[in-house]
């Protein structure tokens, strides 16, 4: 500490960030000595580098600025489709995660609670004779892997891994494949996108597109220009997020019920005979259980009764949506974080399967599937229910592997968890930090930063295939390997004899990528979108691109940065649905007891900000202080109210309170927010880590109950009741201040300024 | 004794001067800022005509102060009983 | 020769000088180690910088501007209320110049160097000299202040002249010191005419210069576009208040001296009557200028101002907002227009009572409006830490300190006056009044 | 002589707050610690307004608005000053002149849309954020006034690097960090009085309104924003 005070005067005197960068490097920043030297009496060269952001599947194309080949600054490549040059929070923070302190600089050992440094080969050793063991003994269902790589060519690896060692408990619970499960679990594949150029009507039940969503900056922009064309969105939510602003309509609503709203909508369509008849015969088996089903079960009166939306508001959304030509429900992961999170996706899906899926769309031949093997069919037998079921049970595990996932803080439940994980005989974790999760690991063999790995990552939720690539942008600094890498030589160690057509990691990548050389459609992300001209000529077979060899490309593409194809065709989406298990007369769900509030309690609803997309914000100190900061509440928990709950609980404006649920008290500070549900008592969802960066704030979830959606395990979100203690006096907002903000804003009574 | 007398008030009178110059040099000190001021606010152009009716008054101010002084002090001096 | 056997009627007046007891040492050492421990402060504050105190966004203003307000304003106890009295030939003034003049002298210097101690960087602040805009009103304070300072501080010393030179003649300590400070003065005709002279042309000089001061001040708000300062009525309103805390001030110190130094026979029931009176139209003044300035804010209603206006009303502040109306208003009308209450230790009462108001108001004056900004930031809070506080003491502290100082080196109340007065005014009054009395005969003739 | 303004669409803005990220690490914006964050010490160039409701629930909205300094074209904040720490420069950027503030804080006191921060304390930079220091743009010294200047130092750069390709200033060349991140493009900026700009355009826009008209200190940084039906 008192070196960086030296250094800060210097700093001060030098008044030069670029000395602040060499003179701060010795105390500040975790580096290999040789590095520090270059750090401290470099050149100062700029020189800029493009790769990719694995911060959420969307897989923006980032540029990254470098001093002396220290990455320093992150924006967006604007010449990239997917993002424009746009980019989110988290992807600017990301570059601070490489220099972060309490990064494992190498594996570590757990000698009874200490982490100990180890080499390299000792940690692959202990790993491969602990699965040698298991094998020899034929235990490999008691062997859990879980991973959350949004990568989704990492996650193909573990599945080759898990197929070839022969573990059947892959855990592979990435974003895209946790949204595509509901369409998985009636077996048929998802959707590749929304349809914006036809869709006219967009409901969203839950999902906050614009924020934490399989690809936000796009949807970012399609909303923005969706509303441009006069069409409407209908957002069905219970929190109303920046994002969900943007809505036309909120229709503010507990996951709980988001089934009995779709099929209140449902009800409309069938009773206006305004439904596709001609996909429900075809593709919609047992289409008229599921209408009488609808038709008794859930007219308006009863929807209402159900969900507590006024019976001619839901008459006004089926309204709509049975009138738009394309219209369509979306629901992404966000749907699942209740307990009956996939009744919920099954009633949207058959919402649209109502109007024929019409406002979505698949991508034609889409080649990525063939490029990707078999990258998210694992889920279809194994959940992270499965894994709670497990650990809970008398069933041994033998050996858990964890990979980019921290599910001890984004679960409730966590000392249960905790104390199940301890019972664990062998853990290994590949995160670079020493996390909630990790901390139980026996041996921790780190991965590199995301600065340094190599990676490809795919989307098709434009309705076009993009491709941005991960390219390492600086030279590993510490002892890290790369998890693929590890992978791989832990399936020839195990399975001897074994035909792997890579040597390591990159070389995986390549060949994926060949997969587009081969291909030969498509376009380097270093030009333009292109004309309707091009495209015609296109069409005609005209290319442009040619290269004399797959090196050429590669090359090329690293340069690029990512390729796409705006020439690929859409073609509709009709999938053959099949609702029997999940709607079968008489099983419908009583009223949810969260309406029927006991007095004094509220509705705790965790409610997850764009600056954290996974729990993973607090290594990023401009994230953590930002995070509260349009409420000047900083490194605290808060809680937004509405102030007439608040009023019935005589807590004023930013009082300090105390809150209670069945798994203990916590304080947070209270904000009045005229946005929340009446009765909903708003947290956000990002703070309180114990041992993981900037530690401050409190994890809501560690305070919730332990409920999850039945066949995926998410967390449930917003189904605990918690109560208010005590609270501090606080400032109650004098009235001239809330009558006057308008005016305050603007100067003028009469400029309105909705945004 | 005598002369003692008068070597004290050779130097009296000197110290005394020298105590009179501290305000005179205290109005030249103001009057020099004043003018520097306005010298600066011409040079960047802003806001001339405010700077030189503050420093007007300023300067003014200042002098009459160490006029009156010197005024009153050799006032006195002179005014001293005769033969003293 | 030993002069100290000359007994002079006035004897009690030089007592102070002369006599030092042992309180007098106590009482030094303890404000000293309160200065000192102020001093310490500053340092720490000048190390870590101005986090140290309770200052924060959107309150960048504290303390040490509420101070630097407030002492500038007791400062036209002085020379103002010295001067006007002299200008107005009001003969009970004779006592009491000497000390209000004091007061300015000591009260501007400490004053002063408040602006200095809030800005962040100290170190720069010879680029006010180099670089500085003499359109800031920071810049008019300097050189108002110092002119005042100036003006005030020969204001003071010449009608010491005479006193210094009865001293001389005395003998003793500092001897030297007086014989240089007195310029020869024997009091032959001359030299008493240029000292009337000079002091009645200063007399006037000061009183605009006075008034100018706090305006200028006022102005450092009311130049703003921030809600409750943007306001044409601030100059007056901070002149009065500065006369208003100015003659409190003023009170208490001579109270003090009186029960010290036994002045009674010199400070008598009727000059605390007169500044009584005076303090008690003061009070009046003030609570007018307050109702004026809060009634047009109440009327006009614009958003911001209301804001500022419920949060001192209704909101934060309204415990000190009201303690201020009490101590401003309240106090002084029931002690001082109450004869029974009237009494020396009643307008004691009421002078103290003052003060810490008009110390209150300047704090309402600056925090409130900060604390509201126009656009709808959370409100700001202010908690000033013991850095200020100690600061705001060591201020105290010096200001008491100055005055024993000043007690040890020169007569507190004007020996010449006195004397002058003793001799001459009855028949100088007396002469006057003739003037401009109705003749007896004048009236016989119209009888006839 | 151009001038430099903004124009924010709020209808666009989706309040993602990556301008606020990008303003903090583009200009080494000092992250206090916990405790005088708490006091109320955070500093931030570009923040959003305090959340302000339209609209009764359930069709309320919120009405955040990204605040950055204004950049008045009667700048309060430099009348004030006492040595001419902030100024206005020719192409309209009121700028910070850090070495000469001497951190009176009358130009805070003096500015109606609180946009100015202060390094109450040595920077207490967050070991973290030291490595995402921007080289281009100095750190502030305890006890100065800082905030927004349109990243003035990419001006420079934008400046020196068409200078040295032989060419005039386009306007493509020089955009703030706030504009360059943002993903709903919803943030324009360029020279207000070139009537090719788009700038020029938004701001005839009907839905145009700027913070505090009536105080007559011309912002130069524009909102548009319409009611939507």
């Amino acid at each position: 500490m008192e070196i960086n005070r030296r250094d800060f005067m210097k700093l001060i005197g030098g008044s030069l960030a670029g000395l602040a960068l060499g003179g701060a490097a010795g105390a500040m920043m975790k580096l290999p000595k040789s590095m520090e030297a270059v750090l401290y009496s470099g050149p100062r060269i700029e020189s800029w580098k493009l790769t990719a952001c694995t911060k959420c599947p969307g897989g923006c194309s980032l540029k990254v600025r470098l001093i002396d080949n220290f990455p320093i600054q992150v924006f967006g490549n604007p010449l990239s489709p997917v993002n424009e040059g746009g980019i989110c929070s988290m992807g600017l923070a990301s570059v601070a995660s490489i220099y972060h302190p309490s990064r494992l600089t190498g594996p570590v050992k757990n000698v009874n609670g200490e982490f100990v440094p180890i080499s390299y080969d000792e940690a692959y050793k202990i790993l491969s004779d602990e699965l040698k063991k298991i094998i020899s003994q034929n235990k490999h269902d008691d062997v859990f892997l879980v991973t959350q790589t949004e990568s989704r060519l990492r996650a193909g690896m573990f599945n080759k891994f898990s197929e070839e060692i022969g573990f059947k408990n892959l855990i592979l619970d990435n974003f895209r494949t946790a949204s595509s499960f509901p369409y998985k679990n009636i077996s048929v594949d998802a959707p590749d996108f929304i349809d914006f150029d036809k869709c006219d009507y967009l409901l969203n039940f839950g999902s906050q597109m614009a924020e934490i969503s399989n690809n936000p900056l796009y949807y970012t922009r399609k909303i923005n220009e969706h509303r441009s064309k006069g069409f409407k969105i209908t957002s069905v939510q219970p929190k109303l997020t920046p994002g969900i602003a943007k809505s036309d309509d909120w229709i503010p609503l507990l996951p709980v019920s988001f089934k009995d709203f779709a099929l209140g909508i449902a009800y409309v369509l069938l009773r206006d005979e305004k439904y596709d008849k001609n996909f429900t015969g075809k593709y919609f088996s047992g289409f008229n259980d599921f209408r009488q089903y609808v038709l008794d079960n859930y007219y308006p009166d009863k929807a209402q009764e159900l969900t507590g939306v006024p019976s001619d508001k839901i008459l006004q959304i089926g309204r709509e949506f049975e009138n738009a030509s394309a219209p369509a429900a979306y629901f992404d992961e966000a749907v699942l974080y209740n307990s009956n999170g996939t009744q919920n996706a099954s009633a949207i899906i058959a919402l649209n399967a109502l109007k024929g899926f019409r406002g979505f769309g698949k991508i034609k031949d889409n080649f990525f599937s063939s490029m990707l093997g078999k990258d998210n069919e694992s889920i279809e037998n194994i959940s992270f229910a499965k894994l709670k079921e497990r650990l809970s049970g008398n069933e041994s595990i033998q050996a858990l592997i964890i990979s980019s996932s921290n599910f001890v803080f984004n679960n409730p439940g966590q000392e249960a968890l905790k104390k199940q994980l301890s019972s664990i005989p062998f853990i290994v974790s590949f995160s670079s930090f020493v996390d909630e999760t990790s901390s139980f690991a026996h041996l921790i063999i780190p991965d590199h930063d995301d600065f340094e790995k190599i990676d490809l990552l795919f989307d098709e939720s434009m309705g076009i295939p993009a491709i941005t690539i991960r390219q390492p942008v600086v030279s590993q600094f510490f002892n890290t390997v790369d998890t693929g890498d590890i992978l791989i030589s832990l399936m020839k160690d195990l399975k001897p004899g074994i035909k792997i057509p890579f040597q390591n990691y990159s070389d995986y990548i390549k060949q994926a990528a060949n997969k587009i050389y081969s291909n030969r459609e498509g376009i380097l992300m270093d030009q333009s979108k292109p004309t309707a001209i091009e495209k015609g000529l296109r069409k005609i077979g005209w290319n442009t691109e040619q290269y004399p060899s797959f090196d050429d490309f590669w090359d090329s593409l690293l340069e690029a940065g990512g390729w796409w194809n705006p020439f690929a065709d859409k073609e509709s989406y009709n999938p053959k649905i099949d609702f029997k298990q999940i709607f079968n007369k008489g099983s419908l769900l009583p009223k949810s007891s969260l309406y029927s509030l006991p007095n004094n309690n509220l509705r705790l609803n965790i409610f997850r900000k764009n600056l954290d997309y996974k729990g993973s914000m607090s290594i990023y100190p401009v994230l953590v202080e930002q995070f509260g900061s349009n409420w000047s509440v900083f490194y605290e928990l808060w809680a937004e109210i509405n102030p007439d709950t608040a009023r019935k609980f005589s807590v004023n404006n930013r009082s300090k309170v105390v809150l209670r649920t069945n798994k203990g008290k916590f304080t947070a500070i209270l904000i009045y927010n005229p946005a929340v549900m009446p009765g909903n008592l708003d947290v956000p969802f990002g703070l309180g880590h114990v041992d993981f960066g900037d530690n401050c704030g409190v994890n809501p979830l560690a305070y919730s109950d332990d409920l999850s959606d039945k066949q995926t395990g998410k967390a449930t979100f917003s189904e605990t009741l918690v109560e208010i203690v005590s609270a501090s006096p606080g400032d109650s907002p004098s009235s001239a201040q809330i009558m006057t903000n308008e005016n305050k804003m603007t100067g003028t009574e009469s400029r309105s300024i909705y945004a | 004794m005598p002369g003692k007398i008068k070597s004290f008030f050779g130097k009296l009178i000197f110290i005394q001067i020298i105590l009179l110059s501290f305000l005179w040099m205290l109005a030249a000190g103001m009057t020099l800022l004043l003018i520097n001021l306005v010298h600066v606010s011409y040079e960047v152009n802003d806001h001339q005509s405010a700077s030189i009716a503050i420093s007007i008054l300023g300067i003014a101010i200042f002098w009459v102060l160490a006029g009156i002084l010197t005024y009153v002090l050799f006032g006195l001096y002179k005014g001293r009983k005769k033969g003293a | 020769m030993d002069n100290h056997q000359i007994l002079d009627e006035d004897e009690i007046l030089f007592r102070p000088i002369y006599q030092t007891g042992k309180g007098f040492y106590v009482l030094a050492a303890a404000l000293l180690t309160v200065f000192m421990f102020g001093v310490v402060m500053y340092i720490r504050q000048l190390i870590f910088g101005l986090g140290v105190t309770g200052m924060n966004e959107p309150v960048t203003w504290g303390f040490y501007i509420i101070s630097f307000v407030f002492f500038i304003g007791i400062s036209h106890a002085g020379t103002l209320i010295s001067a006007i009295l002299r200008l107005s030939k009001a003969e009970w003034r004779r006592p009491i110049t000497r000390m209000a003049e004091v007061i300015t002298g000591i009260v501007l210097l400490i004053g002063g160097l408040h602006p200095i101690i809030d800005l962040g960087r100290p170190d720069r602040i010879l680029n006010i000299f180099e670089r500085g805009r003499l359109q800031s009103p920071l810049l008019w304070d300097l050189t108002s202040i110092t002119a005042y300072f100036t003006a005030s501080t020969i204001y003071l010393y010449l009608p010491l002249i005479p006193d210094i030179a009865l001293l001389r003649d005395r003998g003793g300590r500092f001897n030297k010191l007086y014989t240089i400070l007195s310029w020869g003065y024997e009091g032959t005709e001359r030299q008493k005419h240029v000292l009337e002279r000079a002091i009645n042309i200063l007399m006037i000089m000061v009183i605009p210069i006075a008034i100018s001061v706090h305006t200028v001040i006022s102005w450092i708000f009311s130049m703003t576009l921030q809600p409750g300062w943007h306001s044409t009525i601030f100059g007056p309103y901070f002149v009065v208040g500065a006369i208003f805390s100015g003659i409190a001030a003023l009170i208490i110190v001579m109270i003090a001296f009186r029960k010290t130094f036994h002045f009674d026979d010199y400070l008598k029931k009727i000059h605390f009557n007169y500044l009584g009176t005076l303090l008690l139209v003061m009070s009046l003044l003030w609570f007018y200028f307050t109702f004026a300035e809060y009634l047009t804010t109440f009327y006009g209603h614009e958003p911001p101002e209301m804001r500022v206006f419920l949060y001192k009303f209704t909101g934060g502040y309204s415990p000190f907002f009201w303690l201020m109306v009490f101590c401003n208003f309240i106090v002084p009308v029931v002690f001082l227009s109450n004869k029974k209450l009237k009494t020396i230790p009643g307008i004691l009462v009421a002078s103290i009572a003052v003060v810490i108001g008009m110390w209150l108001e300047r704090l309402i004056i600056v925090v409130p409006s900060l604390a509201n900004p126009r656009l709808p930031f959370p409100t700001g809070i202010y908690i000033p830490s013991l850095t200020e506080i100690s600061l705001l003491a060591a201020a105290i502290a010096a200001f008491i300190l100055g005055f024993m100082v000043f007690s040890k080196l020169f007569p507190l109340i004007s020996i010449w006056e006195i004397k002058v007065g003793r001799e001459e005014s009855v028949r100088i009054v007396s002469e006057r009044l003739n003037e401009y009395l109705p003749s007896k005969g004048h009236i016989r003739k119209q009888i006839v | 002589m151009p001038k430099y303004g903004m124009v924010i669409d709020l209808n666009k803005c989706t309040q993602c707050e990556a301008c606020i990220t990008a303003c903090k690490l583009e200009n080494n914006v000092q992250i206090v610690s916990k405790e005088n964050a708490a006091l109320g010490r955070a500093m931030f160039w570009m923040k959003l307004l305090d959340s302000n409701f339209e609209g009764a629930y359930p069709d309320i909205r919120p009405t955040k608005i990204p605040m950055l300094c204004l950049q008045c074209d009667e700048p309060p904040c430099t009348k004030v000053c006492p040595v001419r720490a902030t100024y206005k420069r020719d192409d309209g950027i009121v700028a910070q002149i850090y070495p000469q503030c001497i951190g009176c804080r009358y130009c805070m006191a003096n500015c109606p849309y609180s946009a100015k921060t202060f390094n109450w304390l040595k920077d207490e930079q967050q070991i973290e954020n030291e490595k995402c220091y921007n080289t281009d743009v100095s750190v502030r010294p305890k006890g100065v006034v800082e905030k927004c200047t349109f990243c003035i130092h990419r001006l420079q750069a934008a400046r020196e690097k068409a200078k040295s390709e032989h060419r005039k200033l386009q306007e493509s060349d020089y955009i703030p960090a706030c504009a360059e991140v943002c993903a709903a493009h919803a943030i324009y900026f360029g020279d207000l009085d070139d009537p090719h700009s788009q700038v020029f355009k938004l701001i005839n826009d009907y839905r145009k309104f700027t913070l505090q008209e009536e105080l007559g200190t011309k912002p130069k940084v524009y909102y548009l924003s319409a009611k939507a039906e």
